[in-house]
């Protein structure tokens, strides 16, 4: 069931553009049908009303995310538009099985980094790129988590291309945030557009915090027998992601610590209470690496538990995701990631990467140089869309400047295709537009692997535009995984 | 206070809470269906029974039937009307609006103004919002605010009213109100999963409900922190676990403090203990289906006798008054 | 719950109840002035000494003159704005709804998802409708909007939040804030009557105010039940009569109650009996106005020193958790 | 201070009528200064949103009255007119200096009925007038209630003549109404129009429940030692006054009972209180004479507390009013009062009666009966404005039917020219207009005499209209003592 046109007809398709609620004819693809016939049936004004309801819902909610201004932090309301984003199940299925083959293989390559290091010895991955890495940390060498699993929390961006295919544009194994977002949007959108969700088979999305819950008490040293004692660390409340941060605390029950919350006495970690010291099991830190444990990695800091990692060390306590995770967070390491699926799974991959080049084979580096007009060239080493050059959109000067820096240090450049991301129907101005999307859903393991129902839709809000980043102007969509299978 | 005073105050906490809790139940339902969860089978007349009623004598008398998959769409608009809207539905939040001002109209002389004040608003709220024609959409903001209204009544109550024997039956009628509601849900949670053979139960969960009944973070924290053992669900935790104000348990531990200073108090703390007594006799973790379903019965029981206890406390001969 | 949120939640409650007190105390003041009682020269400068501010220096802020009967009218709006909108004055209501919401917002974790959302309506509302220009005719509604809302999370509270320290935390900082705010305004009480050579005291009436706090009826209930005796008035009713839930005496027994399942509960406990010996010690009714200001003197001494005792529980040295 | 034109010179001031407000010369009275600034100022629409806002929280605040209509009780809500009317405070004060003088002189009336009789025997009061009254009740006789005082609430009807002048209208002493919306109208008008109280010095009303309590409580029989159980006595939810009676027991603080709370025992009256059984010291009678003890007055009735009149009558209990207090709330009687004054106090009244002819007299009802056209025909026991016939606005028939009833039953009718009542500006469908009003001030005597500051005022809403009931489409206005003493 699809309706003929979408918005009739009104609605400006991209070219060569993947839209996900509306194919090439103009009609409304089959999931998207409900929504297709709420717009014919209520208008744009409804629309509108309804966006500034759920507006008003957010800002009750109090769903937000933290930005620095003049050295004051600021609550934003979180952005998320009305129109949501559908995705068939069956595809789901298929593109979530790929996550979680990607995630295993991943966590096999970290584990395998810190000990053996048979790949690299295989020369299946050029070893100076491991060792010279200054996300390898030699304090995580010869640990080998429980369950052999480092990144037990995965944030894997997809996007699609012109044919409407799935392609991972980048894993991120640190501190992946914005499932906090995934999920009160779906509470937002369950307020404001109860009627939709009644005319579709819309899969829920609010397990994640008891999966969440469930991996991590599966990390606790004290197994299964005792209850795990487990804290979210967060850098306070002044960081980007602290509302999500308490978020996820609230909705799993735990504490929420900041470092000095926390402290190691007789090889034990202890969180800081009102009733007395308690001993802590699991952390799942939100904190980066080399700010948890001084002792470890930065003598100089003030920040941190000292002496963490090394009761980590002894497998007293278990950290989310691991020290050292981070190796294998890197656009350089993400090239190989195909070869790493079928060296460590012996399994084809289910989801394809972007083309790359990576900058430091000289060959490779040469077509980068000679395109730098065409391709969006990447740093391997930053989060949250900084530091890349999109060729086609940037100045002659600009592309100057990042021609000498790849020269100067070819390690630290990827470049990839300027990639037709797909769009969806979003309200501009009281207009549906098409705009470009991303996806983030959110992989876990630990005894067990689960992928997130869909994820967290970003959206560029500016016409053409590919930036999807919050802090950057992005906006978001609800992600509705649409039951086709009956 | 006077002795015929008492069965008014008395249902004017229990009409309250009759009211934010219908609220709370229909939106519960209502996200449940939106969910569409897999582990249960819950139709809109389900809610109609949860409420005491006999969902298909109530059905046909809106025309409709009870099993029907073809009058989806109507049996909703007809459980709806009957829960919301239909002042003659003794079950409807008009009618427990009309009661709720009643009741509290019969003793006004023993409310705050602040507090009278709230009850009109709340009532002109109910009787000018709760119409035939509340959309889907308009139905849960409707509910919210009903919910908000009875939470800002308990408020203002707890800021101004006297402590006494008033707010006393006022905070009993109140928590015998909630268990017995709260006692109902299970039941249907129960009823919808029994099957005659199953011995032990399945894990309930039931997010909707939890979290129109606020409870959804606390559950995680009672899951999280183990607090009644690996096996527990959603059952044990709106049962047993007292920290949560809306388990049956808390309940009977405030109706047991209200009760202590109450003439005739003996009656009914023996009842309160009774009840205590079935909840705590063996974990509830390790009944069946069946067993669970058997106990529920035996709380409604006990929450109907404990209601007599309490009406009863007026009715004693007279004796002077003493203190 | 950490130790370092004892402070937050504790301020959580202290904060919510002064908005919920300030916005009580404009509008109690308002009505004064409106009926201008005879037996009282109530100015506006002493709503900023009943906050504990220094009225001449705050007014000079303002450009105006302390005593000058030519500028009521702007003092009257300087006075309004410092405890109304002005976001840099430390006693205004929107100052204490950003602190509330800071502190709301730094436990987040501990406060049901429904607490959350109503301090998040309730502190849009306040940053909006709390502006330089609310007129004396926009002030009462606004004045009572956000009483009700204030009770409206109190009520939130009371349905959805675990019983537990937290809990407790929060209910003796709304108490101790209350026992404070109603200390504070029997201090102007007396001072506005203070004659240096009386030694009986006036009757102390004060039909705004108790309005205000929600108590004109049991106050009269307290004096036509002569439950302190012929002599009783305003006073002795704030002080002494432990039903009211806004006396200083129920606000005592509350916090002794809160604080008995908390950690280091005899330090807590002595402290709150130690206000109490003040208020019993001897028949507040006997006490000259002269008195009455030491008294509550050293009742106001008191609560400071009970805060103490409360931010410091959580600061002892970290022992191994036990049960 | 005075506005030279009233609204602009629009407001239509009616011939021969005094204005409460409004000079002869359109400017306003002194005390309707600040209202009429405030309507020069604001203007019509503003006072149409203050009536709303004003209609709105007199629904919140749940004022009401309870009419009968096809056998179901309905509340509704209490008719207030958004413009108070104002009386100076010093006309204020001689006029309720009149009025306890009249309440005193009634008192000392009632006790001599029922015990001496020596106004009777002195034939200043025509003894058969008493004597044949279904008012004056036998059971009464050789009581003396403490202080002497029988009515010891008493609701005195005055109107304006067209001088401005205060008469006396009627006297009620049964068990008269109103009270409670002289303090709500109050209450609603201080939140509507909170600018206009800080323009004026208004005196403050809200001290009468403490002044009812305190009045109740001086006729305690256990003496002021034993604090005293006083209860208020109503028929019941489905009463029209119901609202007040709730409102009174609540603002004093006392129990609200019904005849079946009460029971008596061993000479005592007890109330059913939860807590057993409590001894009554005064009850606040809302019920008629006849329907408080089946015993003493109505051996068929069913209602009632059966001995409760031998126990008043043994001082074991006090009732207010007084039972019998009837006796001297007639029509007829009325046309004596000053003379009762006179008698017993031996002072001029101060406040004058309405011209009153009494048809029982042969000369007076012949000229009544040649006049009926003119004059304004009352029964001499009704209330609430029934049984009225106004002359001048009666059919033929109707004063033909009136002139029957005349002869058949001379003792029970008085007649009174038309008065010209005097007006105040009302708000009428978005226009100020004048409308006829009367004033119910209410006095209370116990141990001490008490007389409300101002009283009801009752506006008759309809055009020309006289009648002032809200039972019959009359409103009300807040009354403002205006302070013009300095």
């Amino acid at each position: 069931m699809s309706l003929e046109n979408f918005t009739g007809g009104r609605y400006p398709l991209l070219k060569n553009c993947f839209d996900e609620l509306v194919a090439t004819d103009g009609s409304a693809r089959p999931p998207a049908s409900a929504i297709a016939r709420f717009i014919a049936k209520h208008g744009d004004l409804e629309l509108c009303k309804r966006q500034l309801q759920l507006n008003q819902t957010i800002s009750d909610m109090g769903v937000c995310f933290t930005l620095y201004a003049d050295g004051a932090n600021i609550d934003r309301a979180w952005p998320l538009d009305v129109i949501p984003r559908t995705i068939p199940s069956s595809e789901w299925q298929r593109t979530s099985a790929g996550l979680k083959q990607r995630l295993a293989a991943l966590n096999l390559f970290i584990d395998d980094l810190y000990n053996e290091q048979k790949i690299l010895k295989q020369g299946i991955v050029p070893a100076e790129l491991i060792l010279d890495s200054k996300n390898f940390l030699a304090p995580c060498q010869g640990v080998s988590p429980i369950h052999g699993v480092w990144a037990n929390i995965c944030g894997t961006d997809l996007v699609r291309d012109e044919h409407g295919q799935f392609l991972v544009l980048e894993d991120n194994l640190r501190v992946p945030s914005g499932v906090s977002y995934m999920l009160e949007n779906r509470t937002v959108m369950k307020r404001v557009f109860p009627e939709l969700f009644a005319d579709s088979t819309i899969v829920p999305v609010d397990d994640y915090p008891a999966q969440l819950w469930q991996m991590l008490a599966s990390l606790s040293p004290r197994g299964e027998h005792v209850p795990p004692c487990i804290v979210v660390l967060t850098p306070g409340i002044y960081n980007s992601a602290y509302f999500e941060h308490s978020f996820l605390a609230q909705q799993m029950g735990v504490e929420l610590a900041e470092n000095h919350d926390l402290f190691v006495e007789d090889d034990r970690v202890w969180l800081k209470t009102l009733r007395g010291k308690r001993q802590v099991d699991v952390i799942y830190r939100r904190i980066d690496d080399i700010f948890i444990d001084p002792q470890a990695f930065r003598p100089d800091s003030v920040l941190g538990i000292p002496g963490l990692i090394a009761v980590w060390r002894k497998g007293l306590v278990a950290i989310a995701n691991a020290p050292g995770s981070g190796v294998a967070d890197d656009k350089v390491i993400y090239s190989f990631v195909p070869k790493i699926i079928q060296y460590y799974l012996g399994e084809e991959p289910l989801l394809q990467n972007v083309e790359t080049y990576l900058c430091q084979d000289p060959l490779q580096r040469s077509f980068v140089l000679a395109n730098l007009d065409k391709l969006v060239v990447k740093p391997a080493n930053e989060s949250g869309g900084y530091g890349i050059l999109i060729g086609p959109r940037a100045s002659q000067s600009e592309r100057d400047e990042m021609a000498m820096a790849i020269k100067a240090n070819p390690r630290n450049f990827i470049a990839q295709p300027t990639l037709n991301l797909s769009t969806a129907p979003t309200l501009c101005e009281g207009m549906l537009e098409p705009r470009h999307l991303d996806l983030r859903p959110f992989i876990l393991q630990g005894a067990d692997l689960y992928c997130s129902t869909g994820g967290l839709s970003r959206v560029a809000l500016t016409r053409g535009s590919l930036v999807v980043n919050s802090s950057q102007g992005g906006g978001s969509k609800d992600t509705w995984i649409i039951n086709d299978e009956g | 206070m006077l002795a015929r005073s008492v069965e008014n105050i008395f249902w004017l906490g229990r009409y309250l809470e009759r009211l934010d809790d219908t609220a709370r139940l229909v939106n519960a339902t209502s996200h449940l269906l939106i969910d569409s969860h897999k582990d249960t089978e819950f139709g809109w007349p389900v809610l109609l029974e949860v409420m005491g009623q006999d969902s298909a004598k109530v059905l046909a008398s809106y025309g409709l039937e009870h099993q029907n998959r073809q009058q989806l769409a109507q049996i909703e608009q007809a459980v709806m009307q009957h829960l919301i809207s239909n002042i003659d539905s003794p079950v409807s939040i008009r009618n427990a609006c009309s009661q709720l001002r009643y009741n509290a109209r019969t003793i006004r002389q023993l409310l705050p103004r602040d507090m009278w004040e709230e009850l009109n608003k709340l009532d002109s709220f109910v009787q000018q919002q709760c119409v035939e024609t509340v959309s889907r959409q308009q139905r849960y903001q409707l509910m919210t605010e009903i919910s908000r209204r009875c939470q800002m009544v308990i408020g203002t109550l707890d800021s101004v009213m006297l402590r006494g024997d008033a707010f006393d039956l006022f905070t009993i009628g109140r928590h015998l109100e909630r268990a017995d509601m709260v006692t109902r849900i299970m039941d249907v949670m129960v009823l919808q999963t029994l099957q005659p053979t199953q011995l032990k139960r399945p894990r309930f969960r039931w997010i909707s409900i939890l979290n129109a009944l606020g409870g959804a973070e606390s559950y995680q924290y009672y899951i999280a922190n183990n607090l009644a053992g690996a096996a527990a669900d959603a059952i044990d935790y709106l049962l047993c676990y007292a920290d949560f104000p809306r388990s049956v348990s808390y309940c009977l531990h405030r109706i047991a403090a209200s009760g202590k200073a109450l003439p005739n108090s003996p009656a009914i703390l023996q009842q309160v203990h009774q009840l205590q007594h079935l909840i705590t006799e063996q974990a509830v973790t390790e009944l069946s289906t069946v067993q669970l379903h058997q106990l529920i019965d035996q709380i409604q029981t006990g929450i109907i006798d404990l209601h007599q206890v309490l009406v009863d406390i007026a009715t004693a001969e007279q004796q002077p008054l003493t203190a």
